[in-house]
């Protein structure tokens, strides 16, 4: 391969976004957002529900961004893309790319329905979820993505009780033509995969593991830290899906080659949204970490 | 003004074709300048096989009322069985006109101040070389027979049309053929 | 052309000669048939647009929220249920000023279950910032659809254009189908002031303060109250509006005149009977008979419900003795919608028509000719004034 | 067609800085850059750039010294806690205002 490797020194110095945006100090998503757009380019519409996004990209009149955009009701984002995507198509307006860009509440609960049905018809956008673990915008309560034990604002003493939907999995079950997740602790790794995404036809789905320093309970300045921590525990995977093949992608395919990944223990206890969980149960991650990585290792052989 | 409109009621079953026989006399009529034509499917949930009626009403003006028929001049049944269900009278006018397809004669029947036209409908349609059970066609040449409303030679036209790409001619012939074994009695 | 065909595809053909660009859809009786039709004509390729099959009435006002937003001419039709379960995104559309048009063909809300015809649907939406229209027969139906884009470009408000479910949707009766070139020629190019567009970036619909706010360049913008009170504004504004799009529709078709409230026999009524949709037109038939019993009576149709045309209303019913307004949705709790709206309407008049209200058909309950006869004929004789709550006719039948 | 002259209000955000203010107010801490220890300072040449890169709001310049916006920076630490060379300390904001009160004062 010849392909030119991003980095940052040959990544665009162009920002698409301004500073002084209402973005939380340490903010993942802000990372995150700033480089995609970068990959993404002027020629884009985006399609934001309810979320940190939401307040993010401003307040009226001004707009943190220089990409136009549609925020659309909460349920909505999959459905009011598919109508920007119709509407581009009879004005022949094809190569304009549609983003959908979401949480993980207004993607894995409220918004699941109609993701759904857009993949199912196959729609010709991206949608971007970016997983923060709980409903942030609204002071951090507990979502479908939420990891079992969490303490959230809604689940406050005990913890989360249930496990996370494993949302990723459920997208690619529908085969769109594209799915990849990624770490706002990676925007490079991200940076490549809405390249590839955008250059695909269909309907493509990235997911992103976004540090949020007040929801997780960590420093400002930990966010992209604790994202690889995530990332280089095994806890979190980079992958992506391409004709229903999964395979690991970016810093996770490299942690195959390792005999033994750091303890997950180290990235859950630098949170305090962790705090509830006991020796025992830190130990069931662990073991379930152990248990998949071998199965990835044995698959690779 | 309401006398001056003609109420047919149709009976058939779900799937039987009685809305689509309906809607070709209504178009008929229609060509034939009646400016008030209205055809009004039973309400609802039709499920295939189960008895559906669908109202019809013609006259020279615009007709207002577009509520289901109560009190027919007319009422047309597909199926001769839909008798032992439904009590395909009620509301039927004095002296007015029930349109039967039956394998049974006039004598068979015994209605009170009705006029009966009645033909086997089932039989000759299979005649004409159509699929068992396609009887919506042949109906319309009964009703033709009993009542000038709309002329036989329209009614062939607009069956020919209806049922384009879906033996249009035999379901005219079927028609046709009701139309000359069709008999009638008042009782 | 002439065609005899059920209500829903004369809105179907209405839509399809509005040239509309995208189409949502989703299965409800009695609309289902309307949206079935409008696939077939693009199959076919006799309309050029997309034609979604989403899974939800919820997505079905997005994709055309989305469409509209994104510069094209969007199109769905619902009933009942669903037009409850898209509520969110009706008031959306209203706020977001986006000029779509929906047929809602009125079906009676769960619970319970219900198939069948009234209008307790739109009319719990009235508050949602839409413009109403209420038709009383096919050839309104295939008239108003086109109408119904024209004033929602014209005035960047969306239209929900009512009519009666079975009664109108699936009755079959003939209408004129309009000449496209002519329809071309009514209805301009479609437009929206803040369509998305790369080269001129704009963040739609974002979080908007209680108070004025500065832009960029430091002119101050306005607040949520600001925005909100500007769509009341041009909702009354959009009342002559209408009847300046009828005109023009007139005078190019030659149907049309009466696109607010149609009154029949009124002229010189001592009394009035107020209604909506297909039941008007059946109390015509009433009405001539009691005309016909020495009754000095009419019948008023209320076709533009929102914005309510207070000054067309009173103009028409002041001099009246009485008003009998017989309507199929109420507020509950409250009284008929319909009853409430022509009393406010009345209050500053000096001389005031008493007011009665029935509520008759709600879920389909047949609506006997007796009935209607016996209810106006009594409310003509005995002459009470206002009243405040609404009787019900057809009770345990 | 807009005879009626309709303004059509509606919340439509144009782009611009600043939507939450100077956020530069928010910071508690100030990164401040040892240009002896950033690399592409020390090597005058484009590289590394990761405090550009992670950079949540987009102040930090991609310059051989790059520069940071004080007038936009939250102080989050993200560029010190991932730089490379440790060549980013975070220093009490207070602290460096009454440092700067004071030279101002001199002057």
């Amino acid at each position: 391969m010849n392909k030119q490797v991003t980095n940052p020194v040959n990544l665009t110095a162009e920002e698409f976004m301004h500073p002084g945006n209402r973005a939380c100090s340490g903010c993942g998503l802000s990372t995150l957002y700033r480089i995609g757009l970068k990959a993404l380019g002027r020629d884009s519409i985006f399609v934001v529900p309810p979320s940190c996004l939401t307040v993010m990209q401003g307040l009226y009149p001004i707009a943190a961004t220089q990409i136009p955009c549609l925020n659309v009701t909460f349920a909505s984002t999959a459905a009011a893309a598919s109508g920007v995507r119709a509407a581009l198509k009879v004005r022949k307006k094809e190569n304009t790319k549609v983003v959908a860009w979401a949480g993980d509440g207004g993607t894995s609960d409220i918004g699941i329905q109609s993701l759904s049905a857009a993949i199912e018809r196959g729609e010709d956008f991206l949608y971007i979820c970016y997983d923060n673990e709980a409903y942030m915008n609204t002071g951090v309560q507990r979502s479908g993505t939420t990891p079992q034990g969490t303490i959230t604002t809604n689940t406050p003493i005990k913890g989360k009780i249930q496990k996370n939907k494993d949302l990723p999995k459920i997208i690619a079950a529908h085969n769109p033509t594209y799915v990849a997740t990624c770490s706002a602790a990676y925007p490079l790794d991200f940076y490549n995969k809405i390249i590839k995404a955008i250059s695909l036809k269909g309907m493509k789905y990235i997911h992103i593991h976004t540090p949020c320093p007040s929801g997780w309970g960590i420093a400002e300045r930990l966010s992209i830290t604790v994202g690889k921590m995530a990332v280089n525990a095994g806890l979190y995977d980079l992958y992506e899906v391409e004709n229903g093949k999964k395979t690991l992608s970016g810093p996770s395919s490299k942690l195959l080659q390792k005999k033994e990944l750091p303890r997950v223990a180290e990235y859950l206890k630098i949170q305090s949204r962790f705090r509830a969980l006991s020796e025992q149960q830190i130990a069931e991650i662990q073991a379930e970490i152990d248990t998949k990585w071998e199965g990835y290792r044995q698959e690779v052989g | 003004m309401s006398s001056e409109i003609t109420r047919i009621r149709w009976h058939g079953r779900g799937g039987q074709g009685a809305i689509t026989a309906a809607k070709i006399v209504a178009k008929a009529a229609f060509d034939s300048g009646y400016e008030g034509i209205v055809m009004v499917p039973s309400f609802g949930t039709e499920r295939r096989g189960a008895p559906v009626s669908t109202s019809l009403k013609i006259s020279k003006t615009k007709i207002n009322d577009l509520s289901p028929t109560e009190n027919p001049d007319i009422v047309v049944v597909l199926d001769h069985l839909i008798l032992d269900e439904v009590d395909v009278t009620a509301g039927l006018k004095e002296g007015g006109l029930l349109v039967l397809n039956s394998p049974r004669k006039l004598e068979d029947y015994q209605f009170k101040n009705i006029k009966l036209a009645i033909a086997d409908v089932t039989g000759l349609s299979s005649e004409v070389g159509l699929k068992k059970g396609i009887v919506n066609s042949g109906i319309i040449g009964v009703l033709a027979k009993a009542v000038d409303l709309v002329k036989m030679s329209v009614l062939a036209k607009g069956i020919e049309a209806e049922f384009v790409g879906k033996k249009p001619e035999e379901n005219a012939k079927s028609a046709l053929l009701a139309y000359e074994r069709t008999e009638m009695g008042e009782m | 052309m002439k065609r005899i065909e059920s209500g829903n595809v004369a809105a179907a053909l209405g839509v399809k000669l509005a040239k509309t660009q995208v189409v949502a859809a989703y299965p409800i009786t009695p609309q289902t048939p309307l949206t079935e039709k409008l696939s077939e004509l693009i199959e076919a390729g006799e309309l050029e647009a997309e034609y979604i099959t989403v899974e939800s009435e919820h997505s079905a006002l997005a994709v055309c929220i989305g469409a509209a937003s994104a510069g094209a001419r969007a199109f769905t039709a619902t009933s009942a249920n669903g037009l409850l379960y898209m509520s969110e995104q009706v008031h959306w559309a209203a706020g977001a000023r986006l000029p779509l048009v929906m047929c809602v063909v009125n079906r009676g809300v769960g619970a319970p279950w219900t198939v069948w015809n009234d209008h307790q649907d739109s009319i719990s939406q009235r508050d949602a910032g839409w413009i109403q229209i209420y038709v009383n027969d096919h050839q309104e139906i295939i008239d108003t659809v086109i109408k119904a884009f024209r004033l929602a470009e014209t005035v960047s408000i969306p239209v929900m254009v009512c009519y009666d479910g079975y009664y109108l949707s699936h009755t079959h009766m003939p209408f004129d189908v309009p000449d496209e070139n002519k329809v071309d020629t009514f209805l301009p190019a479609y437009s929206y002031k803040h369509t998305l567009n790369p080269e001129s970036p704009e963040n739609l619909n974002t979080v908007t303060m209680p108070f004025a706010r500065p832009d960029r360049d430091g002119v101050n913008k306005p607040g949520y109250m600001d925005i909100r009170h500007n769509l009341q504004q041009e909702l009354r504004t959009s009342i002559p509006v209408f009847e300046e799009i009828d005109t023009a529709y007139k005078a190019i078709f030659g149907r049309g005149g009466s696109p607010i409230l149609s009154a029949y026999k009124c002229e010189g009524a001592d009394f009035i009977v107020a209604a909506m949709g297909s039941l008007s037109n059946r109390i015509k038939d009433i009405v001539d008979e009691l005309n016909l019993e020495g009754l000095k009576i009419g019948v008023l149709s209320v076709h533009l419900y929102r914005p309510f045309p207070q000054a067309q209303i009173i103009a028409a019913l002041q001099d009246a003795k009485g008003v009998i307004v017989i309507e199929k949705a109420l507020s509950y709790g409250n009284q008929g919608a319909l009853f409430g709206d022509i009393k406010a309407a009345l209050y500053p008049c000096i001389k005031r028509p008493f007011a009665h209200s029935y509520i008759i058909g709600l879920g389909g309950r047949e609506i006997k000719k007796a009935d209607l006869y016996d209810a106006i004929k009594e409310s003509c004789t005995t002459s009470e004034t206002f009243e405040d709550t609404s009787r019900w006719i057809g009770l345990n039948r | 067609m807009d005879d009626k002259k309709c303004i059509i209000m509606t919340s439509n955000s144009k782009s611009g800085p600043g939507d939450a203010g100077r956020t530069g107010s928010w910071r508690v801490e100030r990164p401040v850059i040892d240009l002896k220890k950033c690399t592409p300072a020390k090597r005058q040449k484009a590289s590394c750039y990761l405090c550009w890169l992670y950079c949540p709001d987009g102040v930090i310049s991609k310059e051989l010294e790059p520069q940071i916006n004080l007038e936009y920076c939250k102080g989050c630490g993200i560029c010190a806690q991932e730089c490379p060379t440790s060549a980013i300390e975070m220093v009490e904001e207070t602290r460096l205002i009454e440092e700067e009160r004071k030279i101002n004062e001199k002057n």
